[in-house]
């Protein structure tokens, strides 16, 4: 660096941070965890919020469920019906769960929770362990489901016409009402 | 006490007082007495009299408010510029306090050497002055579907637009040395979310900014105390704070921010990723839902406020009649790149209802779309990147209301 | 924590580690638990770390804080907006709480017909935005006679740059009917001092501003809530706060804040008045004395504020040897009119002692002189007016001190 | 106007605000007040902060004295030795002063003050009385020391030169110091 700021990270210090999984493992440390011990851990550790099935507690994320409803109303988008890739939720549950207790889990355990998951959302069997070996065996539902962002085809050139200024639309009706929905919050809250 | 109209209000004014009016007549106790002298607040607050002016967070959206976001009150404020008091919050593990003595920002990866640097080592690199929008890109998602939240504050209050210092993204990489099979930063925060987004080199290249002070003085804790990233016109939720580390990738990392969420579902069930810019958008600010007219036919000013992550808002149109005719507003001043343009059209108000749109267009000529327009590319899931034009109708009493139009 | 330097030290970066920092391999109490949700702060201040960051006054400047001045920390600000929380005060009879509803302004004298508007009168007529500086003529007044204050706080702190949102007055005075033989304004405030200045008509008429909001938010209390008037480019006083009426008139009043006050005391006893324009000048806001560098040679970021009530500033230099010789530095934005600019120079200090000065120049090629060159037209009285160039004496441990030099 | 926003203000009303006196005596009222009582006025509403001659107490400002002193290091401008105008006084006591207990004097309290604050300059006698008969027949003795503001010609020319950029000087010495000062409030205030 032509500054000479800052001063060489230590190997130590990258472990400590460099904790993200890529899609292609890469950052998967070794391990290994079954669903049965996720179910003990998950029961424990995140059924408070998420449920003991992984269906969600109030508004709280639910993490299975939702297959098939992702081109009807309403999608219900968890690891199973949405997640493209099992990093992600290895990844996620390592670092950010549980809310509030980050990071308390260890390598095992989060390989058993994810296992866990990926059994509520009927993806595994009850007898499946999960580890860093198989971990790009499994196949997320959803894989293929994502497009990368195409807004300059599909949209751009439509929403970049000269704008109509005078008689636009020979008349103009209201469709709908947010004061009838009425789920806004007082003034004095 | 101003009474009805006398003789000289068609000479000129409004209505004539036939009383004189004690407020002036009369000696008020601030025209005789001491206010508060200049030791009474070494850091000020806004008057008491502004304490609606305030973030606001709408309870039933979220499952508690630590993973949470709240509204700016921007159907009161005026000009451009966010105050950093009432500007947007989106946490999602809660605004962490973290010392500048405890900052560490390391960059690692495909580069050359892995730096590690404090926050005073940042205050040693050059520094730059940005003024950037920040939108959420969940702005206005609770619109999808149709109408829903009764104010600018909760229908496009996800925004805040600041003056940034701070250390262009380029400078710190540079100092690490990338190397040439790096084609992407991962970029993440120190709060237990450990929110992290993958954004191409050539972005953090481009503009990103490495910032510790928003309008002049240090950000605030909700805004990333005492580092955040600033990614110009793109999606708020890439603009990490706390920054902790920059790790230079060949792929981005799909983490649980860029698959889970922040991905936009079409009709036909596949989702858009890697769905960056803001595009161009405006709202009326004022009137709206929470600032109603209060005042009879005659003179009204309808102002607002227009963005664009691809560039410089060039002009906004205001309709009065629901998108069937548009007249052009007038900008502030000239727009600029990735910030905020305030609009204002001056009315001679007749007193009858209207059905209130605003249009921005940017330097690009991208023009917003009608939420309609948006729904035929899009359905109705979308969740991100509302970007329609808002409708408030504005009744004949002065009160406005949310609504959707044909 | 950090060690001395280790062999990758020539490579990239300072001092090399020899442990490991446990700020990075501990896990962190803010990395695991949860900071605060968006409803802790509806309206936000700063986090405690930054309580040092605030107006300060200086007890012997005045005889009570009621009729007193404080001083924005310039020396920690960075960009050009001065959050209104932390901008200097100066009140004559201290900051009167005046609601809205009971807001009054009143047009008289020479036209065609006396009016008075309420607040929500004045928010029917259009509106414009601008950005200015207000600096006291007092600022930097304590240097007159040779230095005395040992900060930019101090020296140069009576000053702040906003984003106003309001009415241009010549609107108010168009509604009102000047009169061919007006030719001032006197204009006045609601509090106790009832402030007043004479301001020429065509000023009033070109760019004088009746501005409700600063920063996108209502004025605060201590800035003139709900109104206060902008004269831009010209000394604060005049800049009347809880505005409550504007008379035309033929002469200027020659009311105590433009006689007795606010005129300049020449050597031979001779004063001049109606000194407006505030000439253009700049100040090093670090390093400074409150802003001392804190490590060791090497890269340096200079910066400071210029601003002139001329126009726009086109230039800075700065002088690192005490004005032998200087060296342009980097505007972080093109200047503006009648607002603050921010200029930094990125320099490889070699840790031994410096004579810092800046010199601004604005775009009618004024350049801001020596305070000696001031001295020897003005003398030693002049109270205000003071734009002279300032030096910073850094010494080699960084630590730095306002002096004067031949 | 051609907004028609506001009303016409009433004559009570420009009445109430439209104090402010010139020094033509425009907006100057019918009254008159004695040295006499204003001594005694002045004794019981001024003198705990500007002294019983108007010599001043602390930090409050002298209204008397400083003759001759304009043309010296830290003159001191008071009424008799600086201000042009003896509208100014009259007005600034009527509408700011007593300062937090602002316009509590009437009119001709305010004439018997402003005859009292004359008297102790030694600009009129001790059986003077003002009004504003005879208000503009008083000679203030710094009326003719006030010039228009002359930067444009005095200075501009001056301060417009191209700035020097290199050897501007042979040496520079260090010729005062702030800290040996030492007036500077502690961080810690
Ligand atoms: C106290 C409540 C709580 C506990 C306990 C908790 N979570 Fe969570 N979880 C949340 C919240 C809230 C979110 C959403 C956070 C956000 O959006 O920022 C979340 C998000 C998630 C997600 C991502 C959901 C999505 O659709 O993107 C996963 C996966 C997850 N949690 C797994 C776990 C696991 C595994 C555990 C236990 C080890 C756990 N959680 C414990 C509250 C909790
Ligand atoms: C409680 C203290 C106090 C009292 C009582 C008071 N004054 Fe003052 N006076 C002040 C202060 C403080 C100022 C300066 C105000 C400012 O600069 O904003 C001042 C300013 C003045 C000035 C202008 C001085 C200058 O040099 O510009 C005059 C004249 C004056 N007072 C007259 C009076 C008279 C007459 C009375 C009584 C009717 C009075 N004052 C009562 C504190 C007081
Ligand atoms: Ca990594
Ligand atoms: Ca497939
Ligand atoms: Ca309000
Ligand atoms: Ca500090
Ligand atoms: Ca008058
Ligand atoms: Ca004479
Ligand atoms: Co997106
Ligand atoms: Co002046």
């Amino acid at each position: 660096g032509h500054f000479g700021l800052g001063r060489p990270a230590l190997p130590e210090e990258v472990a400590a941070w460099n904790l993200d999984v890529a899609p292609d493992g890469v950052g998967l440390p070794e391990g290994s965890g079954s669903v049965e011990d996720g179910e003990e851990i998950f029961s424990a550790n995140c059924a408070v919020c998420h449920g003991e099935f992984a269906e969600g507690v109030g508004n709280y994320p639910k993490l299975a469920g939702g297959e098939g409803t992702l081109d009807r109303d309403d999608p219900l988008k968890t690891v199973g019906s949405y997640w493209p890739y099992l990093s992600t939720v290895w990844d996620y549950v390592h670092r950010s769960m549980p809310f509030g207790a980050a990071q308390v889990l260890t390598v095992d355990e989060v390989y058993a929770v994810t296992a866990y998951i990926l059994y509520s959302n009927y993806l595994v069997d009850d007898d499946f362990v999960l580890s860093n070996e198989n971990f790009l065996e499994v196949e997320m539902p959803n894989a293929d489901g994502f497009i990368v962002d195409d807004r300059e085809t599909t949209e751009l050139p439509r929403f970049s016409q000269p704008p109509c200024m005078t008689d636009c639309k020979p008349e103009v009706e209201i469709t709908m009402r947010a004061a009838v929905l009425d789920v806004t919050p007082d003034e004095g809250q | 006490k101003a009474g009805l109209a006398g003789g000289g209000a068609l000479v000129a004014g409004g209505a004539a007082a036939q009383e004189p009016d004690p407020l002036i007549t009369e000696k008020q106790p601030w025209a005789q007495m001491w206010g508060d002298g200049v030791d009474a607040t070494p850091y000020g607050m806004p008057i008491e009299y502004e304490s609606d002016v305030i973030r606001r967070n709408v309870g039933w959206l979220t499952a508690d408010t630590i993973s949470s976001v709240n509204f700016s009150p921007i159907h009161a404020l005026d000009g451009t510029i966010t105050p950093q008091g009432c500007a947007f919050e989106r946490h999602h593990s809660g605004a962490i306090d973290l010392p500048k003595e405890d900052y560490r920002l390391m960059i690692n990866g495909l580069v050359e050497t892995p730096l590690v640097f404090t926050y005073a080592d940042l205050e040693r690199f050059p520094r730059v002055n940005h003024t950037y929008f920040l939108e959420c890109a969940a702005n206005s998602g609770m619109e999808w579907a149709g109408a829903q939240l009764n104010g600018a504050q909760f229908t496009h209050g996800m925004i805040h637009n600041m003056e940034y210092s701070g250390v262009p993204l380029r400078m710190l990489l540079e100092e690490a040395g990338v190397k040439p099979e790096g084609k992407w930063v991962y970029v993440e925060g120190a709060d237990a979310s450990s929110n992290g987004r993958s954004i191409p080199l050539d972005k953090a290249l481009d503009d990103c900014l490495v910032a510790f002070k928003a309008n002049g003085e240090a950000l605030r804790k909700e805004h990333g105390y005492p580092v955040r990233l600033c990614v110009p016109g793109w999606e708020g939720n890439m603009w990490i704070k706390w920054l902790r580390r920059v790790e230079v990738t060949t792929e981005a990392v799909e983490s649980r921010e860029e698959t889970s969420k922040y991905t936009d579902t079409l009709a036909d069930g596949t989702s858009r990723k890697w769905t960056w810019v803001m595009d161009a958008k405006s709202v009326i600010t004022s009137p709206s839902p929470q600032s109603p007219i209060t005042h009879g036919p005659g003179p009204l000013v309808i102002t607002g406020l227009a963005w664009s992550g691809r560039g410089a808002i060039s002009r906004v149109d205001v309709s009065r009649d629901g998108g069937k005719s548009w007249q052009t507003a007038r900008l502030a001043q000239p727009g600029q790149n990735m910030a905020l343009s305030r609009f204002y059209l001056d009315i001679d108000w007749d007193g009858s209802e209207m059905l209130l749109q605003s249009r921005a267009m940017d330097e690009t000529g991208y023009v917003q779309p009608t939420k309609n327009a948006l729904r035929e590319i899009r359905g109705l899931n979308s969740i991100y990147h509302n970007n329609g034009i808002q409708t408030w109708w504005v009744k004949a009493n002065g009160e406005a209301e949310n609504v959707e139009v044909s």
